[in-house]
């Protein structure tokens, strides 16, 4: 057992690091610090950056542009990335439709929709949800009847994040009404610009608006955007959640709100004294800590299993589930910390050039919407009930 | 041993119950709380007119209420309407340094909706102390204020303050303090206004020798301020239980209707476990809230330790039950237009509001030890 | 709303103390407190001056010799038996059979019957959980054939409360194997000294023999021994189970449980302080105190209730389950207070007239076997989780 | 990174799994825990032979282990085999302290099971603090020893004591401790041995001008006894972690079995997340073992501030395995034959072993400050 990093690990985290520090533009780090929106020309800067390295793709295998690394490399990097601020990889494009295409695609299709991935040209959105199908995908209703060289799609999408961004989605369609509910299921590229498409904002609880309900209206959809077999789409949709989920727990995101909260508990007073000295405080942070590091641990177990090849089991579901625990936990006490101080919000001073004067200490305007907001983490990408099901049954045998 | 209500009190528990459903839905709710005040005037009048605020304040001073079964039975239906109007604020931190100081024609005003009282009591360098007051009185061409307070509910749109300021002593000292009557639009005072997180409003207010007049004896003002904390904390347990029983009806709504694999969430076994997990924190939530109205009366320990006691346990249910609800629901619960995440915020923002649950599990044991003193 | 007792309920309290501190030896009441175990006489000793105020069977209604309580003046009945630590009354016979005679019995079996548990000529035992059967009563496989006067009795019964003391058991046998499983099954009475009987103990966790099985082989039992109507047990069983249960929660014994942990803590030293002065201890013990304070009010607004006659509700579920817990947690805690010295276990120190010195403090010994052993409340009566499925179900419609 | 074990501890693993599948089934740890010594001496020469002590001893002492992850993996198996062998106390308290001073000769024998060691440091009065010490050594005619030690494990079957004393300074100092080597059958030793809750044995122990011999320089003795003290933090984390996968194993064995309304028991929804929520906590718990085994041979902050979260994590798992395993097996999970309750009662009375969870977590913000200063 060596629980330490390789030289050629250190060294490797050591040129991601060099390389963030020259590449990200400070601005757009402190936006990401603060909680501030970004904007589509954020997001699209720094994906350019990092193609120019040969990092935007770093999923995808080397044949197809991917860097080639092993799943420590791909941890380090993710937890560097956080760790400096930087902006995500909006991962509908790169990380999902990506390998999609590299497993299930055409020749045609990869020739033409990966370069434009790499390249920034199109902004993919995803077409799973469907308002009351919730974690049940196979209860999908959105129709798709072939017609000729086309389909004809009607229904209606939700939670399409960053939909309004888009130009392109990728989406599940069902062609067969008549197959059992998870066949007859096929696997759609739509242009967002096709007559008949509405995007309508959803608002959420914190009043920011990034995710997104999609209408369908008699959207002409070209034969050749088929992914794979008709009927077949749970195929490539499983593909994904089958998937090497590196950053499945969020660790680093953790780490980064850890150290904000001690930050945060030196500076607050509680009688007089920093809160961090408060007893009571003091062990919720500890044991927030310690949950943190056991977490860490958990985690590169898995990616050490990976990088002996072994692939992912059903010990993501319960990464993923203590993952949005401890994130939810760390983001409950930055709130807690701040006392009176996290009742204030002033919306606009999310926006980009604000410069207006904080109520109380700066950190304090996003710690109360950043607590409700993250609420999502254990309800998206199935949700920690469903998380539970999956592992009873694969990995209990219950 | 009797846990019904009186007559009186189940028809103020009507009235409050029927002026929400007809005149208080959601849209109503949010457009007030959008409103420049935070709140809406005119609504507040009504509320008033029914006799809602005057339930807080006991027949002595003009009103027709005012023990603390009364605080309790008011806010439960503040917390069930999700109510942005200043009943907090205004009807009970502001109103009872008032009462208490036989401010008759004030009292009357505020009672009437048509005067607005806040509370100026928090500092920025504080966090729930009820002595933490640096904010300094002094006396000479008549009583002076010079201090800055925070997070002062409403205090924007309030007409009058009550501030809390230190005569003498050291910062922290419960000996040297007073409550004082400011005119927020006077002299000296300097205003921010912002919206809070759960949709309600306060305010950043800056004294510089702001002319003041004392509601009591200066230096002595610790008690008042207790007393005044006390009925507060008393409305948000009380509101909280309210809040609570939103969420949990909303939920149990969701979990009969809302079908996932062909049958009911609510069919699920774990989601019927955690309902009846949830319902159960619920009961004993109201159940401390019940003790503390019924002994708010009582001498000033077993009031206080009580008090601590519900607020503790609400803040801790109401985490778990905005938590759950919202979970419970999955994604139509993080959006803005369904009305339950309002609530769930409401909740959980209650918990820094007089103090959070590690405040009063603190406050409750130290009270225990002078009990046992 | 009226938190406080009126006067007449105090001065029933005043007499209910007198009484009992004029009764019970105080000898044994060291033993309750002391965790001793207590023999078949002690128990039948108490029965006996209890009856001699008749106050032994104070459930039952005033025609059959009850009291005629108020739910008010029970509750407090109870809590000052245990607060002075006076043995419990064994149920079976007072509490359980005794209302089933009354509701179903024939004059003959209530004629012959009723008296003898009043004084003390019977000691009762429940024959109603099976091995394999649990919490699920209607999958019961005892079973009981009928031949001329009487039936014969095959099968095994377990988790039978001192049954080794039992001459009498009442018993539920399955007589139509042919019906759904909850109907089919009738109530019987049953001589312990019948052939064919076989009671063996069953050791607990804590090494303790308070348990047993009972085995039953050909056992003839006198057709006039069936309370109520052949293939209707379920009936009587289930009368029983809805039954008026006064001090389901256990609140008067957490509350004992709370004042020892007190002493506990007050005596017990941390970092040279006492341990009550310990933040994370003394948390831990106020946050025990907080829910037993609204466990305590919950439980009188359901006795208030009863009071008005309504009929106890699903409530009394949700009552047992948090009731439970918190006994348990108080366990948990005067555990824990003792450090090191809730290790040593001297089993001869249960034994009457032990005499020896204890290692630690006196009250150390029990401490963690009656952790263990209060494992069982969250067991047995409905387990925790059936009590959750029916309020489920009752209550919450779901 | 690699978590994989080395050829050589692979070995020692399956070695001592095999000797306690083949030769120390339950009736067997029944009797050998009702025997005098509450362990069984010809079993221990055993183990001693398959060198599973040895393994605990680093090379250079004569032993062919030593490192954390050595402990780890010797007391993971310890506990699945619900071992009443004194590994603890003779292998780790008592020996460690030999180790460090050179005891050659009596290393070897108490590695070869022929000689037991006990560690007597805990008192009466004290309660988990590693500088709690009263007892007293005094040199004239040779150093004797006078005090009280409680709870000593193995206490009573032990051949040598290893025995902390103070030289000097108050109760509580860390500085003017020392380590003593004590005859247990030696003059002025008293020692009353007793069973304890969960199978063991441990004695109370009294010395009165008990001659002794100092290991180490004497009043400086602390850091021994704290990396003696680490050392049986490891062990009982990771015997934690053998004790939780033997309950996890047998309650799945039992919902896939057990059947209930017709359904294994299993088939309930409520029941599966409970499983799955406990098999992620002993996976945390697990992973917590691993850090602190891997880092034990880092720099002292590290070590102890990893050693704390373990134990407090173990300590916080052990509780909610032991219970959920009982409460989900139901009443077969009390009674003394079926062999669940006897490790839920070992995994719940770790806790009382080298400090507890609580302990432990102040400890751990304890050495969070010393790291931050």
């Amino acid at each position: 057992m060596e629980l330490t990093y390789s030289p050629a690990e250190q060294a490797f985290r050591t040129e991601v690091r060099d390389w963030i520090r020259e590449n990200l533009p400070p601005a757009l780090a402190a936006k990401v610090r603060g909680g501030k929106r970004l904007s589509k020309a954020d997001y699209e800067l720094w994906h350019a950056r990092l193609q120019t390295r040969n990092w935007l793709a770093w999923h995808w295998p080397v044949e197809h542009g991917g860097p080639g690394w092993t799943p420590v490399q791909k941890h380090i990097f993710d937890e560097e990335m956080i760790a400096a601020g930087a902006p995500r990889i909006i991962p509908f494009g790169v990380n999902m439709l990506g390998p999609v295409l590299i497993e299930f695609g055409t020749e045609a299709q990869k020739a033409r929709w990966l370069p434009r991935i790499l390249d920034g040209s199109d902004w993919w959105c995803q077409g799973y949800s469907e308002p009351g199908a919730g974690s049940d995908l196979a209860s999908l209703r959105t129709r798709a009847v072939r017609q000729g060289d086309h389909y004809v799609v009607n229904g209606q999408k939700t939670w399409t994040t960053l939909g309004h961004h888009a130009n392109m989605m990728f989406c599940l369609a069902r062609t067969d009404p008549d197959a059992k509910p998870q066949e007859g299921i096929s696997f759609l590229l739509i242009d967002m610009a096709s007559p008949g498409i509405e995007v309508r904002p959803i608002v959420t609880l914190d009043g920011e608006h990034e995710v997104n309900e999609v209408w369908l209206t008699d959207v002409k959809v070209p034969a050749k955007n088929l992914v794979g077999e008709e009927n077949r789409g749970w195929t490539c949709a499983k593909y994904l959640l089958g998937f090497e989920r590196t950053g499945i727990a969020g660790v680093a995101f953790s780490k980064a709100a850890l150290s904000h909260l001690k930050r945060v508990a030196r500076e607050r007073r509680k009688d007089g004294r920093p809160l961090a000295e408060n007893p009571f405080f003091a062990a919720r942070m500890a044991r927030l800590e310690i949950d943190l590091m056991a977490m860490d641990i958990f985690n590169l177990r898995m990616i050490a299993a990976a990088a002996q090849g072994k692939s992912p089991g059903p010990e993501a579901s319960l990464l993923k589930i203590k993952g949005t625990e401890v994130r939810q936990e760390a983001s409950d006490l930055i709130r807690r910390a701040l006392g009176p101080y996290a009742m204030p919000f002033l919306p606009e001073a999310l926006d980009e050039g604000w410069n207006g004067e904080p109520v109380g200490p700066d950190y304090a305007n996003t710690a109360a919407t950043q607590y409700f907001n993250l609420r999502k983490t254990s309800i998206y990408g199935g949700s920690n009930e469903i998380q539970k099901n999956i592992y009873a049954k694969l990995a209990l045998d219950l | 041993m009797d846990f019904t209500l009186s007559e009186e009190r189940r028809m103020l528990v009507e009235t409050a119950q029927r002026f929400l459903r007809d005149r208080y839905d959601m849209p109503t709710r949010h457009k007030a709380a959008a409103a420049p005040d935070g709140f809406d005037r005119a609504l507040w009048a009504d509320m008033a007119e029914l006799g809602l605020i005057g339930a807080l304040v006991p027949p002595e001073a003009g009103g027709f209420g005012g023990a603390g079964e009364d605080v309790a039975l008011v806010f439960e239906q503040v917390g069930r309407g999700l109510v942005v109007e200043p009943f907090l604020a205004s009807g009970v931190l502001g109103l009872w340094p008032l009462v208490r100081a036989g401010e008759t024609a004030l009292v009357e005003q505020v009672m009437a909706g048509e005067t607005i009282a806040a509370f100026a009591h928090g500092e920025p360098d504080g966090r729930y102390g009820l002595a933490e007051v640096s904010t300094r009185a002094a006396e000479g061409d008549g009583w002076r204020i010079t201090g800055a307070k925070a997070v002062v509910l409403n205090g924007d749109a309030a007409d009058v303050l009550i501030v809390s300021a230190r005569v003498s002593g050291d910062a922290d000292a419960e000996d040297g303090l007073g409550l004082f009557l400011v005119e927020a639009a006077g002299p000296g005072v300097t205003r921010r206004g912002y919206g809070t997180v759960d949709g309600a409003r306060a305010a950043e207010i800056v004294f510089d020798e702001a002319p003041a007049r004392p509601l009591g004896e200066p230096g002595r003002g610790f008690a008042l301020i207790e007393e005044t904390m006390g009925r507060g904390v008393l409305a948000l347990a009380a509101e909280a239980v309210g809040l609570m029983e939103v969420c949990k009806d909303t939920t149990l709504d969701y979990l009969r209707t809302r079908k996932q694999f062909g049958r009911p969430l609510g069919a699920f076994q774990a989601l019927q476990h955690r309902m009846v997990e949830m319902v159960l924190e619920i009961e004993q939530a109201r159940s401390a809230v019940m003790l503390a109205a019924g002994t708010f009366e009582a001498d000033r320990l077993t009031r206080e330790r009580n008090l601590a006691a519900a607020k503790h346990l609400t803040g801790r249910v109401g985490r778990m039950v905005a938590e759950e609800a919202i979970q419970l629901h999955g994604g139509i619960a993080m959006t803005w237009e369904y009305p339950l995440p309002h609530y769930a915020k409401r909740l959980v923002m209650l918990d820094h509001l007089l103090g959070d649950t590690d405040h009063h599990l603190e406050r409750f044991i130290r009270l225990g030890r002078e009990d046992a003193a």
